[in-house]
């Protein structure tokens, strides 16, 4: 029997043990009529042989293509080493460090994270990691809400220039609480949420969201925005690219206050693109705010030979301490991806993610070269950028899509559902997994493409 | 030692780094950096060695016995990491086109179907990330149904969301979340919801229950019908809390119990990697009302063509809660090991969990432990409870748990539920073998008898672990949550 | 630097240490005129993320081909388990356990490997491994040189059933003592090696090679030939598949009294095909014979506290103890394989293995089955065979390969070359891994093709 | 516990095996076992849990600081292991024809160019699966060319091999396995040759001369160059052992030495994993004069399409040393390491090298500790003797080994070379950090002090591994080498 280690007489021996005569007695407290009547729709159980055929047959379909879209998940180079380790059965299948003494492992890890994270956003603490980079900019703006004692409008300042599915989805967990998020537009020339444009007199309001860089790459002027929330005594969220945080001003010090609460997704630290996830949210935030953080928090402290030892901490923010009162739902959350990140970090340093950053950075502009080059497509914002450009097309857009991925390419990712009046554009990303010749491709091929059409 | 305590300034790990990098040239200085993160400096050995070496300080299934009860910590087939790590998957970006994706999508079609059929629910999406996050969906996809009542005028006075008081904090965790009220209600002594009491909490202001059958208890809820109809009948909706899933797993289908919605965990039904924490799944079924607020995305099959299904095709949907997919690496482990267990496998599942919680529950009370329920039968996990230990020895469940690890055995889920006193609560799941159980009710015997005749011993435990019992008051009192340089 | 964890300072103050101005001053015991130019063929240094791509794209080239190919090295399913196991770095990455204290995991996994093989073969001991089949066959003629002290004519009687890569490589490797291996001739219908046929007379001779099941595939009369070598005082040195081990009889088991050694490639149990390695050597011999054998051998004992421990032991037949004088100049082994094929065996068990076996038999059967029904090809032999036949086909067989292989499919193994007598044949195999419709079209591809022709 | 012990006779693994296999029929019964192999019983996760907590027994480099002499236990790059495992190079099977093989030959052919390169020698044959089996084909290639001489005549006189008395045990057991007889040559003080013995030994019966350069004693054979003339000008050959060419990688080529036939081993210097005790890769290299004689299969290049050079290519080829191509996998590791250093980071490992052992010896002998050769430079690897230690303090080199496990340090290469007495052969290698070296060290001073003021601690070593010191003599004596099932 699959996974199931019992012999016919180890069936038997347990029975008399229990003191029935069947399996099927042990479920007689179950009336009749609640029975199942079989499964219909699972299939016969295969081996692992058979099903090793299958699922290489199904991976294959989707496989050997190069990619330039971005838009919130990043193709990067993972060392080898980083799931060769995360997989391993210690890390891979134990569960929540509930008890601190026989998960010293996963707790030190954890420990060491925060404090990369912490570092690297320019924040004081860091969680043990949230669902996704939407959920936790969810929980950032729950967060904020709950931080901000002394604004009571529970508005939120949620720029168009967010992932428009962070916003969805903080729109659709946020909701029930009463919180409305107030969209700022963004100016059509840099494609940023230009400081001028802001309201002068907004009233109250909790939070401001700033991204950097925003959806389109574009980097927002953070440091008006951010003096502009806290002059009207709102606190700031950042919604950052962990990647370019090695290169860019740490939210920690935007404007002259620094933002309050960092969260974004963390996918681009050694999880693969893997069709959306497993990702991790991070989320950061200065010391003053810890008792609102959501999700585990882990401190280090001594065992009772003084000796140095890490266990789940403030637990009392928690469902399982404080139930309908706590800070979040949040149970389980995405601690294998974490680990990866952990020893991603270590494998690269901050002079590899620097590198990271840069190489992604310079493959992209070239790529926007070339392709203005072609004449067939040009760079629609004029704001500085990082690694990922909207790029607007003389071709329709899908049409450039279907003839690019029948050639295994896919060419970016079309936002004109998002963003109509941008008309025909594609957010295009190149990162440093791409090659002068992988650029040189996507811009012959627009040719083409266009040409041929 | 910390791996900060290993790194040098300028140590770089050119391997890991893109060759031949240039600086950017066209980004202004006021956007940059201009400090170091501090990441450790550290060469790929030293990192491979610091990380390999601190997973051997965690229990984990792989190495040892571990039954948190309530947490399914069962055997996670290697033949699904492997697997659902395909390059194919592993390299597919989010947004790729559907020609680019039929692999991918055709997986997660069928294991809507097969989840479907396994729990008896209409449809099913699998974008929830976890268990919790399913309850979110559920209980929001509770109020979606409320508000489009009265032809779209809503059910305003409903604002309250039942829970027993064994539930998992998550449930009114995610009530409150969703903006309800949430009432207790209490249990029987034989670990059923007390009929009367709910009949009392019941009304116009009720939007729902949240149940997990068999409950946190360790028992089957026997009258689950009638509290199906007496919720019903007052308007509100069932939600079923999926935790528990392995233990009924074919044998019975939430849907024939009533429930409109539910998630699962597939990291502990099916079995997919804990983690250290995560990352789970808890994708969402519902009964026929309900499937018009399912979250996207679903995948669809639309003449031998996989689609995704978005907000704009299911306009009333409670909407996306993850920018993508939801865990999708995870929901492909599930699709696997489900393939792997068959229709037969599944059934079989409830029925070797079911037999080995009864097996131990038998051999410890036997052995002169508790029982919380003496008069139930276990379903896959059972309650013992130390109270008598706590109070006549002075050693209580966290010192039993603590000891457990010397043995070489991960302690089960300790003070939870809440409602019974020192309770242990045992969950052996199908795939340990009878050696392990007997092995662990070996050593709660051990155990006991060091209590009796030399209690501080085990309440100094653990003695062998990489640290012996840690002070949590410290932790949360005096915040060490990063390092610090000048600690070095 | 690549894999070089030195920052400039650490050099600067070991250097000091050492008291020598540069790294160069270390290397000053070295003549100038020896001092090497620089390397000039060796490309410059690549970081992972590019070799990963070249591998890829050098992997993909060799990829997605059905195999119908054995001969020696057969493509079975692996567990996942099995590798991903085998991989951690404590079995990967340690060394031979001289130090058993250190080494009880390696250790003890030996010893249990040795009581698997053991019981396989139906023999009273193994040893650790060695290289491949094929120098353990070469190992186990030195070995019987060394063992049957009565010969002294140092004739090995090596039947041309036995592969000719071991032949070649017994013979290249035993010929510098003075040993001859005497061929024997196979019999044209049965494909085997008739008693008939053997030398009524044939004078001293040291041992009989037998194998089982033979290159051909074809099950040799064991019981015969091994009562004819033990009536001749010779010994018997079977060379045996260990999948087939499962179904066929254990060569402990052979004749009246069972062979002496037995020796074979350990490859079926759980190592990928890889081009051919690397593999393992098994042997496993009577308890008599234990010090003649070479490798290295794990015995159990006690440590101080009279605990169960595992140790390498009867070290003085080895290099590092007897020099000149060893039973094999073995050193480094097929550790990590070994790993694979007892996680392997363990995985599988008695019942799977047998399953297995069953299966690759049935498979083969039903390919030799359907490719005599195209009526273009035919079965050569006409005597029991295991999981592997010579089929002799209407086209030549280097046409046959060229069609196949550039649909991507491995046809067989053309044994022409060495075996110029049989005419136009292919060594064919089907394993558990072929499904019904692998085989019908390799069917129907031999049709299509000699049709094309 | 062994894997038996926990085997129940009966229970099978069925995600493991062919489903719906039928018995075969057309085997006669006089073929066929009857009987049930001891292979284990046991589920999945019992053998999973089983060998990962098996592996946690081991000491190894990505756990532990590993500096056995004379083996380069240095970091094994995870990538070279993930690359060679491409499904691509996993399934090629050995005899797939060239239009099937272009990439995993184009690796093979390419390493056998950057070989040449850094060996200095003229041509290269990858196919001995480890350093002994290359030993065995040079030492071949040399009789193959002594039969060749005189017209084909050969030249029957010369049947001795000489090795220097601090020679690998390989050396004499190959020169053996080749008919050779075995002459040694002792070491001067200073740890080279002597010469004077050597000019003695050699004649017209000298066939060649096996060498290791840095030889085993840590030390660079300074007069090499005097060696070799000597040797060559009695007709004998020049055999390179290449375990230690870690030490020179790239800085000194073993073809300007004036060796004719060398192996590496790709295991130490090319960094292959050392596997619990292999698989190696002992390829070898040759001068002009022995290239006819190199082991096949090689590969070539004829017009950009990879071939396979066999036996009807090279007639007078010692001919094949393995079934197929050698250790395969092993070589592609080789590659992708050979690829990640590049030509610039093969220097540096023979420099780094070097750096870490002569800090380590200058700091264990400015702490007390006596070298072998302090007059000498190290080279990768330096030996210290205990026989101080042993004499005045009655604690050997086998009692420090033990205690340094206790520390968290695999021991040192003991008792090898025999010449030194009580002799630790240490070398760290590149790839530890100074941190590393500097706590090896660390620990050697505390052992000391132990040694010094409670011998007996010292000697009862280890105390914190799973099992104490073992009884060898017991191990030897009463030989246990298979488990019994009627010992369970
Ligand atoms: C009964 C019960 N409900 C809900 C949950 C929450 O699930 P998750 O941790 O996946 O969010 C758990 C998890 O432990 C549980 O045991
Ligand atoms: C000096 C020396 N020569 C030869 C060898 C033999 O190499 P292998 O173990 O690869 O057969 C070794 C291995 O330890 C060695 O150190």
């Amino acid at each position: 029997m699959p996974f199931i280690p019992h012999t016919e007489e180890d069936v038997k021996s347990m029975l008399d043990t229990i003191g029935v005569d069947s399996i099927e007695d042990l479920f007689d407290e179950i009336s009749d009529e609640l029975r199942a009547e079989g499964l219909t729709k699972v299939p016969e159980g295969v081996s692992e042989m058979e099903l090793s055929r299958i699922m290489h047959e199904r991976a294959q379909q989707d496989s050997r293509t190069l990619c330039f879209a971005g838009a919130g998940a990043y193709e990067h180079h993972i060392p080898a080493a980083v799931w060769e380790i995360t997989t391993r059965g210690e890390f891979y299948s134990a569960y929540t460090p509930y008890q601190a003494e026989a998960s010293q492992g996963t707790l030190q890890l954890l420990y060491e994270y925060q404090t990369m994270m912490a570092s690297l956003t320019g924040m004081d603490i860091s969680n043990a990691s949230l669902y996704d980079g939407a959920s936790a900019l969810a929980e950032a703006v729950l967060m904020a809400v709950r931080a901000n004692r002394k604004s009571k409008s529970k508005r939120i300042f949620m720029p168009r220039t967010v992932h428009p599915a962070y916003r969805k989805v903080a729109h659709n967990i946020v909701k029930g609480q009463g919180i409305t998020l107030e969209e700022l537009d963004f100016d059509m020339d840099g494609g940023f949420i230009d400081p001028e444009s802001l309201p002068k007199d907004p009233g109250d309001f909790t939070a401001l969201v700033i991204p950097q860089p925003n959806y389109f790459g574009v980097l927002e002027d953070i440091d008006a925005l951010t003096n502009w929330a806290h002059e009207h005594k709102a606190l700031v969220i950042a919604v950052v690219n962990p990647t370019s945080l090695a290169l860019l001003k740490a939210p920690g010090s935007w404007g002259d206050k620094g933002a309050d609460i960092t969260c974004g997704e963390g996918q681009p630290l050694g999880a693969p693109l893997s069709s959306g996830g497993p990702y991790f949210g991070f989320m950061a935030c200065r010391q003053a705010y810890v008792r609102q953080m959501p999700g585990r928090i882990i401190g280090r402290t001594v065992d009772l030979d003084g000796k140095q030892g890490f266990a789940l901490t403030l637990q009392a923010r928690e469902q399982h301490i404080r139930r309908s009162k706590a800070t979040s739902n949040i149970c389980t959350n995405q601690g294998l991806l974490v680990t990866a990140a952990t020893i991603y970090m270590s494998l690269v340093g901050p002079d590899g993610l620097s590198k990271v950053a840069n190489a992604c950075h310079n493959n992209t502009v070239d790529l926007i070269d070339k392709l203005e080059a072609t004449g067939k497509a040009k760079r629609l914002f004029n704001r500085p950028l990082f690694h990922e450009s909207v790029m607007q097309f003389e071709l329709p857009t899908d049409q450039l899509m279907d003839a690019m991925s029948a050639k295994r390419i896919l060419p970016g990712v079309d936002i004109s559902e998002d963003y109509p009046e941008l008309g025909n554009v594609m957010l295009v990303c190149a990162t440093e997994t791409k090659t002068d010749a992988d650029l040189q491709m996507y811009a012959d091929l627009v040719i083409d493409i266009t040409k041929n059409s | 030692m910390l791996i900060f305590e290993q790194s040098r300034n300028g140590r770089v790990n050119t391997a890991q780094q893109p060759a031949g990098t240039k600086a950017v040239s066209d980004i202004p200085a006021e956007f940059l950096r201009n400090d170091k993160p501090l990441l450790p400096e550290v060469s790929e050995m030293q990192a491979v060695r610091h990380y390999t070496r601190l997973s051997t300080k965690n229990f984990s299934i792989d190495t040892h016995f571990y039954p948190l009860g309530s947490c399914t910590m069962k055997y996670n087939p290697r033949g699904c990491n492997s697997l659902s790590m395909l390059p194919g998957f592993l390299n597919r970006h989010p947004d790729s086109p559907v020609n680019m994706s039929q692999g991918f999508l055709s997986c997660m079609y069928d294991l809507q179907e097969i989840l479907k059929d396994v729990t008896g629910m209409k449809e099913v999406s699998l974008s929830p990330m976890a268990g919790a996050q399913g309850e979110f969906a559920g209980v929001a996809m509770i109020r979606a149904y409320h508000d489009a009542q009265n032809g779209g005028k809503g059910d305003p006075e409903r604002t309250e969301i039942l829970v027993p008081d064994a539930a998992h904090g998550t449930n009114p965790a995610t009530a409150t979340m969703c903006n309800f009220k949430v009432r207790e209600i209490p249990t029987n002594s034989d670990g059923d919801v007390d009929i009367d009491a709910l009949k009392q909490a019941v009304g116009p202001q009720t939007a729902g229950i949240m149940l997990t059958n068999p409950s946190t208890l360790g028992v089957f809820e026997r009258k689950i019908k009638e509290i199906a109809d007496i919720v019903h009948k007052a308007g509100g909706l069932l939600y079923y809390d999926g935790a528990n899933l392995n233990a009924i797993l074919g044998k019975v289908k939430p849907g024939d119990m009533g429930f409109d919605v539910i998630h699962m965990n597939l990291h502990k039904t099916f079995s997919t990697p804990h983690g250290g924490g995560g990352p789970g799944a808890g994708p969402v079924g519902v009964s026929e009302r309900l499937i018009p607020y399912l979250p996207v995305p679903m995948v669809t099959k639309v003449s031998d063509e996989y689609q995704v299904i978005t907000e704009k095709d299911n306009p009333n949907s409670i909407g996306r809660l993850s920018a993508f997919m939801g865990n999708a690496g995870v929901l492909l482990r599930a699709y696997i090991y489900a393939r792997l267990l068959g229709r037969d496998g599944m059934q079989r599942v409830a029925e070797y969990a079911t037999l080995n919680a009864n097996y131990m529950m038998k051999k410890l009370e036997a052995a002169g432990f508790e029982l919380a329920f003496p008069n139930r039968k276990a379903t896959h996990e059972f309650i013992v409870t130390l109270k008598k230990q706590a109070k006549e020895l002075n050693v209580n469940a966290m010192d039993f748990a603590k000891r457990l690890l010397d043995y070489g055995f991960h302690a089960p889920t300790t003070y939870f539920p809440l409602l019974v006193p020192e309770c242990f609560l045992i969950e052996p799941t199908e795939t340990e073998a009878q050696d392990a159980l007997d092995g662990f009710i070996e050593a709660m015997i051990a155990i006991q008898k060091e209590a009796e005749t030399d209690a501080e011993k085990v309440k100094g435990a653990p003695y062998t672990l990489p640290v012996r019992r840690l002070d949590d008051v410290k932790a949360a009192k005096e915040l060490d949550l990063t390092w610090k340089q000048q600690q070095a």
